[in-house]
């Protein structure tokens, strides 16, 4: 068993508390990815886990052993950076072999685990190359390699593939979901982007200023958050939020919509206060005088207009098949209010 | 020297000669002054040594022109010996060249110690560094009294242990490495403030996938550190071999060449032979410099060697 | 980092740290604190063959004043400020243009030019002495500061060269494209946007080349004589003949002719440092 | 001659007059000259002893000053080879010059007379009294009277002789004295021309003779360390009884805190049955033949060597050591009474400059090396010799 | 009049060309794109354009004058870099008038220039301020307020956004857009982004290999690509290809897809190799046994099928809504034949 167990965990430097006690379980064989806004401390979980940051209160378990205080190396972690930290003075070769050699492994043994982690990566080829004379996504599939080359029993992804440009970035996604199907061991991954969340994940952690606010799968979190917060992160482009408030008639009166809509949800005293959110994908442009069309970007196969509000508030709105509307055309909106979600305005909490 | 180009639709007024060719013209006008200056200083002199080295001359009078007979009598060509005090020069040389290397070790370890963040780190990193600040001729006296054979402190430190007195400086076959020891000195400090700048450069992150890796301490320290302090190890190479070179001043200081001769250096040789009390044998003098030269020019070329490799990558 | 820091090693390797940091200092310059030691004793100690024990009496003002007053002491030290000083801004000058001319244009023989620098700052410097002291007796500059100061500059042009081209290298080109866009003359891109930019390469080789000219022994022999341009490094030597073997006067003027390359540094470390990383181990 | 006439413009003075001394003296008689010439603008400039060794051939060069300091003999031979003395045999030919007759020779090349000594000096053995009273001894006139003294002061736990060789010349001294003694002037010179291979059995004789010394350990250790201002606190200290030295060192020892009573001279014992001869070197002003105010320094030259001015600066109370002028009175100091009287007397053997002004330049550096080297290990004798004669047959050819 | 004309324009590093004899005109106030692959000589073109970069061969007109061998300065062009190239010891107000200072330009005439452009681009809060205290939107917005302040006939932008994270990235492109609209200069533009290109853009450039292979509208593009390579490169996810032959009754044959279709293009002989292909918003997936689903990903509003045909062809299919295929499945696919397009198998240029 090699899932990994935070129990309270708590970092500190110095006076300023950067993580405030988080409990997390990850299964066996788990793709875990942490999301959240820079600073909320991603990474330092992450680098928690590793043992390249020392805890300061909890406990850390990978399978039964308790590593709080363990050294990096002798956790069974892997961890993939950024840069991708690969030696460059050291061919493919012996930056994948580095880690078995350092712990006294026979050669023979680390070449064949290196061949087999090359075969696997594609990357016999270079094997005699040093890391300058790769392109980014092969240094990316070297530091991989050199990951999977140890046998851990966790990786550990810090923000992997962030350095590479958009094309690179779709195949490699492709190639990490592949391996970690191969594979099938416990994955920690950080990540910026939503695509890589959403398609990557078996669980999604979303973090805020060190703190731990939904965890879920991808689809769970993209139906059903449980804050406003948790809705305008998870999802591409980012939900719409409107403010609005409750109708004596068991309504909710947008002004920005000039309409209410009825929620199908407890709504709360009339007047309260809420916020509405509404993903772009579920809005539809109908004839109308209510907003008006600011700008209009094409992609071929979608389209998003960006309206604006008579209050000033500003939504996207995404378009399927290629039409391309006129700026400052007077529209209205209508969507399922089904697919609508209200935050109390306060607390950003969800009404259900 | 203003003068306005506004971006606009009107045809541009014409341009002076400089004007057109500015970018062409002004690394010129910018390299002119240095280039002078180093032409007259370095280069020029340079050519002026190897000619006076084919000829006889005291430095007062008239030259006469002897062709090699320099370099025939300094190394020996022909029916003479080699000569003596050249032989024992270059073999000091030699010695310099290796235990000078000592400083970078030394360096690296110091500069190892002191890559932490405790609080005044700054200054002691400062302290560490001052015997690079001092002048060689300072240094060179503070060594030969911590040598001095019946008060210095090196005595009465090795008493302690119950060690008889050593007179370092006066006994042919220490005097050089007595030397070479206080030449370390500064030269240790100096290696120590590349490394620690080559420190502050080493990738981070490197050095935590190692961890991961299970590396640790000196094996950390040899395959991950040190590979990545290359450039610094470069250059600290480079200014310690150009410090072996001309080790000249500490010489003068400590023994003045002596005891009998025994500590002589090529550079203080020549010093001695051209301009020296007794010495007015300019064109030996120069012969002996150009020697030198051929010893340092393999290290220039090597060193140039080595960025040309660099500069190719670059734009 | 490496080595781990120690903040993150145990209480104890810490504490032992911090009591072995000073202890190692005190072992690493203990040539110089003897010295300083020396220079506040009374002669008599030396005498008495006191020469490592604390001083029997505190004579630091006697000897110093002995430096200050019965010396040429003052004239050497104002010398070699009025050496060092023109030098140092000479070189940087010089090597910041030079450094520009070499970091920032394309042109035929720039590597040529700069790898002639840099093999001319590794040259033996004593092959240059007869034919230096010639061509400075024939300038009818032998025996003045300026002589010295202008063989020092372009000797130290090479080396300053080579730090200040590497230096503009790591610059970011774009700025400089910037500008030109923006229609500013080449000479003004030097004077405002890259000099600014270098100020950390400046201040490090500032120190550098104070400290390598202040220290120069070599050539203040080769080039000068006595007190009227002869630097506090040649004049040390007269000193030390003046007073023979009077221990404490020779260390005290030692520590004297020492000190202004040490305030220097001092005053311009942090600068010093970050020049240094940029410049020589980019 | 312009005596008397009123001077004006610059004099340019470089002295090597750097000890305390010497410096009081030089500086003194530049405040005497000024007085006597107003309108003069003296500027001198004290150059380190040693540091002038290297430095007057630059100083020499262009823009030279107008007088200089520096030594006679041999020493003066590649300044006026290369014209860079002025001939100021006119000075010579003055009446007032007669009276330095006995220093004309070192002064001449070629016939002509390139500078005027200022000063002169015998050399001797000081030596302690009270050491010598305290252990019975007297001063020593034979080779064996020399070594029973050692014997006993060796005893009593002192060496006999300090010496520091770290600047190589003190050696010469030992040489001159040894090599005079056992073979005699004339053959001191001849090697010093060059004529005797260095090989010579005779030369061995001289190293015999000062080996018996070495073996004995009179000399004391780690010489090769100190300058000769090093060496002479062990002579203060009473750790060594005696120093072979110039006249010079007596001001030395009494700023060390010697008293008169403390310390006497005597004269090098005889060795071989020949006639005494006896370092005096001579100090010398020269005129720079590239002077830009000739009048004012041969003036100045003539002040120089002038019977006052002779008087003055080599009283006891100055340089303590000999006037150049026979008209000059010589201080009423004990060791300059005594030396006075040891070279007008008893050195009929003749006078030797020294070794590095007897011996040419390039031989003199080689030998006093070998010189040193045979102090410190006496049996590399045959190799040092070797060598020395490799070079005299290069340097004289 | 200050339009971009390009004739015959060639690079030639030593003896290595980069731009092979490139013909281009861009009009007075276009909004003008370069796309293509990394290393096509995007990057170069522009700089040939500003002045940069010397032109080897050819002419370089901006407006009526002929360019090609004046300084930068006289270009009248403005450049916008990758990495800002803000002068860091300046502080914002400086940076955008050091050109005019430089060119002697009275300081009330900088002044009210300065704050005329930080109005547009919203800098007043930061004008005292020096780069290294801004963000990167902040850091992009005075370079581009730096370029707007000296009123350039053209500007130029060297992948002005791809130093930005990728909400900002949205951000600052919607700005652009909004700043042609406003002032409408003509604008060069590299980027190496879909969106970048298909949204901003009248007339996208491709290049490749130093030569253009098509010119156009963005939608014209997408819509109608010239050959395969445009049409791979235009759209995102990129059309999916299909080795394809040509039928004796006038169909085309897609062993992929285990069926033949009927494209409405005057085909070639039969047998003739082709390929086809096919945008992935265009294949709908249909029960069936022709392929077998290799991955899903689920994005929310939009998923993606990975699918492996028989033949070891791999396709990407969109979906709407939201539902997750198991890795596995055997489906087959279908789409409407008219959306389809044909590609001669050597040439790769479009079969129409
Ligand atoms: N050594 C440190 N000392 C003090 N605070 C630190 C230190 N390292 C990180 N922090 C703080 O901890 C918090 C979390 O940092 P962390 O790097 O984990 O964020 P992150 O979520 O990974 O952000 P990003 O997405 O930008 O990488 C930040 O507020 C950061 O300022
Ligand atoms: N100084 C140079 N010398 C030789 N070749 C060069 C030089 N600069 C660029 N090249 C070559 O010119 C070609 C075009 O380069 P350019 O920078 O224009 O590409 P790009 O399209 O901008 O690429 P990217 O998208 O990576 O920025 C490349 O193949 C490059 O290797
Ligand atoms: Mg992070
Ligand atoms: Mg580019």
């Amino acid at each position: 068993m090699s899932g990994v167990t935070l129990n309270k965990v708590v970092k500190r430097y110095g006076n300023v508390q950067v993580i405030h006690g988080v409990d997390l379980k990850i299964e066996d064989g788990e793709f875990c990815v942490f999301v959240g806004p820079s600073g909320c401390g991603k990474s330092t979980l992450m680098r928690m886990v590793a043992g390249l940051e020392e805890t300061t209160e909890g406990r850390i378990e990978i399978g039964d052993r308790d590593v709080t205080r363990m050294d990096p190396a002798e956790r069974g972690v892997a961890m993939v950076f950024q840069t991708y930290a690969l030696y460059p003075h050291m061919t493919v070769e012996e930056n994948m072999g580095f880690g078995l050699k350092m712990t006294g492994h026979p050669k023979a043994e680390i070449k064949s685990k290196v061949a087999e982690a090359s075969r696997i990566l594609k990357l016999d080829p270079f094997l005699a190359r040093k890391p300058a004379a790769l392109s980014g996504g092969q240094r990316q599939r070297v530091a991989i390699g050199r990951a999977i080359v140890r046998g851990p029993e966790v990786f550990l992804f810090d923000e992997p593939l962030s350095n590479l440009d958009a094309e690179l970035r779709v195949e490699m996604r492709v190639e990490i979901a592949r391996l970690h199907n191969d594979i099938g061991a416990t994955m920690i991954y950080v990540t910026h982007d939503q695509v890589e969340a959403m398609t990557l994940a078996d669980k999604i952690v979303v973090l805020r200023l060190g703190r731990i606010e939904q965890v879920g799968a991808p689809l769970d979190l993209y139906r059903d958050p449980d804050n406003k917060f948790v809705a305008g992160f998870i999802g591409s482009p980012a939900m719409n939020f409107l403010d609005a408030v409750v109708t004596a008639d068991g309504k909710v009166e947008v002004p920005a919509l000039k309409t209410s809509v009825a929620v199908p949800v407890t709504l709360p005293a009339a007047g309260t206060k809420v916020i509405l959110g509404i993903r772009p994908e579920h809005v539809d442009v109908t004839e109308g005088d209510a907003l008006s069309i600011e700008l209009t970007e094409a992609l071929g196969g979608v389209s998003y207009d960006y309206i604006q509000a008579d209050t000033g508030e500003r939504l996207i709105v995404e378009e399927r098949g290629d039409h391309r509307a006129a700026p400052g055309t007077r529209v209205s909106l209508s969507f399922d209010p089904g697919r609508a979600y209200l935050f109390d305005a306060d607390t950003e909490a969800r009404i259900r | 020297m203003t003068y306005a180009t506004v971006p606009d639709t009107h045809p541009p007024a014409p341009r002076g000669w400089y004007k057109r060719n500015q970018i062409a013209v002004t690394p010129f006008l910018f390299l002119a002054p240095a280039i002078l200056f180093f032409a007259v200083y370095v280069i020029i002199p340079i050519g002026q040594s190897f000619w006076i080295s084919l000829h006889e001359w005291d430095g007062l009078g008239e030259a006469t022109w002897v062709g090699t007979a320099n370099y025939e009598r300094l190394l020996g060509i022909g029916e003479q010996n080699m000569d003596r005090k050249f032989e024992t020069s270059f073999w000091n040389n030699i010695k310099w060249l290796i235990l000078y290397l000592l400083a970078i070790p030394a360096g690296l370890f110091i500069a190892l110690f002191l890559n932490q963040t405790v609080r005044g780190i700054r200054v002691y990193k400062s302290l560490f560094f001052f015997p690079f600040v001092i002048s060689q001729v300072v240094v060179g006296l503070v060594f030969s009294w911590f040598y001095l054979p019946r008060e210095g402190l090196l005595n009465a430190l090795i008493g302690l242990f119950g060690f008889g007195p050593v007179n370092i400086l006066g006994d042919p076959s220490l005097a050089t490495y007595g030397i070479i020891a206080a030449g370390l000195w500064p030269q240790t400090a100096y290696c120590m403030i590349l490394y620690l700048t080559g420190l502050n450069a080493v990738d981070p992150e490197q050095v935590e996938a190692a961890r991961l890796d299970g590396a640790k301490g000196w094996r950390m320290l040899w395959y991950v550190i040190l590979p990545q302090l290359k450039p610094a190890t470069f250059i600290a190479f480079v200014v310690t071999i150009i410090g072996a070179l001309r080790s000249f001043d500490l010489i003068s200081v400590m023994t003045n060449g002596g005891p009998f001769g025994s500590t002589r250096v090529l550079s203080f040789y020549m010093f001695e032979e051209s301009l020296s009390e007794f010495g007015f044998r300019m064109g030996y003098g120069a012969a002996i410099a150009v020697i030198l030269f051929f010893i340092m020019l393999a290290f220039i070329i090597y060193f140039l060697w080595s960025m040309y490799q660099d500069e190719r990558g670059g734009r | 980092m490496f080595p781990t820091p120690i903040e993150k090693r145990p209480r104890s390797a810490q504490l032992s740290y911090q009591a072995f940091l000073p202890l190692a200092l005190i072992l690493w310059l203990l040539p110089l604190i003897a010295v300083a030691n020396f220079s506040i004793k009374p002669e008599a100690d030396f005498v008495n063959g006191n020469y490592w024990g604390m001083p029997s009496s505190f004579e630091m003002f006697s000897n110093y004043g002995r430096v200050f007053f019965e010396s040429n002491m003052p004239r050497y030290l104002l010398n070699s400020l009025f050496i060092t000083v023109p030098t140092v801004i000479g070189a940087v000058a010089l090597s910041a243009m030079a450094g520009f001319a070499l970091g920032v244009y394309r042109f035929k023989g720039n590597l040529f030019i700069f790898f002639m620098f840099i093999a001319g700052n590794f040259v033996p410097f004593q092959i240059l002495m007869v034919p230096v002291r010639d061509l400075t007796i024939d300038l009818n500059l032998y025996d003045t500061k300026t002589g010295l100061i202008l063989f020092h500059i372009a000797f130290q042009t090479g080396f300053c060269t080579l730090f200040m081209r590497n230096f503009i290298r790591a610059l970011p080109f774009p700025l400089i494209e910037a500008a030109r866009v923006e229609g500013v003359a080449e000479w003004r891109i030097f004077w405002y946007v890259v000099l600014p930019l270098m100020k950390p390469a400046l201040a490090a080789l500032a120190v550098l080349i104070f400290t390598f000219i202040w220290n120069d022994y070599f050539w203040a022999v080769v080039l000068t004589q006595g007190p009227g341009a002869q630097p506090v490094t040649a004049g040390i030597t007269e000193f030390n003949s003046q007073f023979r073997a009077a221990y404490h006067l020779m260390s005290a003027g030692s520590i004297v002719a020492a000190l202004p390359p040490v305030a220097m540094f001092f005053l311009m470390q942090k600068h010093f440092i970050a020049g240094l990383t940029l410049g020589a181990v980019k | 001659g312009s005596h008397g006439a009123a001077l004006s413009g610059d004099l340019k003075i470089i002295s090597d007059m750097s000890n305390p001394a010497p410096r009081a003296v030089m500086e003194g008689m530049v405040a005497d000259f000024q007085e006597m010439h107003p309108d003069l603008d003296i500027e001198l400039t004290i150059v380190d002893r040693e540091a002038w060794k290297t430095q007057i051939r630059n100083a020499l060069g262009a823009n030279p000053p107008d007088v200089v300091n520096w030594y006679a003999a041999n020493r003066m031979l590649p300044y006026v080879n290369a014209g860079l003395f002025a001939d100021v045999s006119d000075l010579w030919a003055e009446p007032e010059f007669e009276a330095l007759a006995s220093t004309k020779g070192a002064m001449t090349i070629d016939g002509a007379q390139w500078g005027v000594p200022y000063t002169y000096y015998q050399w001797g053995v000081y030596y302690r009294k009270d050491i010598f009273d305290e252990l019975g001894l007297s001063e020593p006139t034979t080779w064996d009277e020399e070594k029973a003294n050692c014997e006993a002061i060796l005893a009593s736990g002192r060496k006999c002789y300090t010496i520091g060789t770290k600047f190589l010349w003190t050696a010469g001294g030992w040489f001159d004295y040894l090599n005079s003694r056992t073979h005699g002037y004339d053959f001191h010179m001849a090697l010093a021309r060059g004529e005797v291979p260095w090989t010579d059995d005779r030369v061995r004789q001289t190293f015999a003779n000062w080996r018996e010394l070495i073996d004995m350990g009179a000399f004391i250790d780690d010489h090769q360390t100190y300058s000769w201002q090093e060496a002479l606190p062990f002579m203060i200290n009473g750790e060594a009884a005696a120093y072979l030295m110039g006249n010079f060192a007596v001001a030395a020892f009494r700023d060390g805190g010697l008293t008169d009573d403390q310390l006497d001279f005597y004269q090098f014992p005889k060795i071989a049955d020949v006639d005494y001869a006896e370092d005096a070197p001579t100090d010398t002003f020269h005129i720079a033949s590239g002077a830009q105010n000739m009048d004012a320094a041969k003036e100045f030259l003539r002040f120089v060597v002038s019977v006052d001015n002779q008087t003055k600066i080599n009283g006891g109370d100055a340089l303590g050591q000999l006037p150049v002028n026979a008209n000059a009175e010589i201080g009423d100091d004990k060791f300059l009474q005594e030396g006075f009287d040891m070279l007008s007397n008893n050195a009929s053997g003749g006078i030797m400059q020294f070794f590095d002004r007897d011996f040419p330049a390039e031989m003199a550096s080689v030998g006093m090396e070998g010189l040193q080297e045979f102090m410190v290990f006496p049996d590399n004798l045959d190799d040092i010799l070797a060598r020395l004669e490799d070079a005299r047959a290069r340097i004289y050819e």
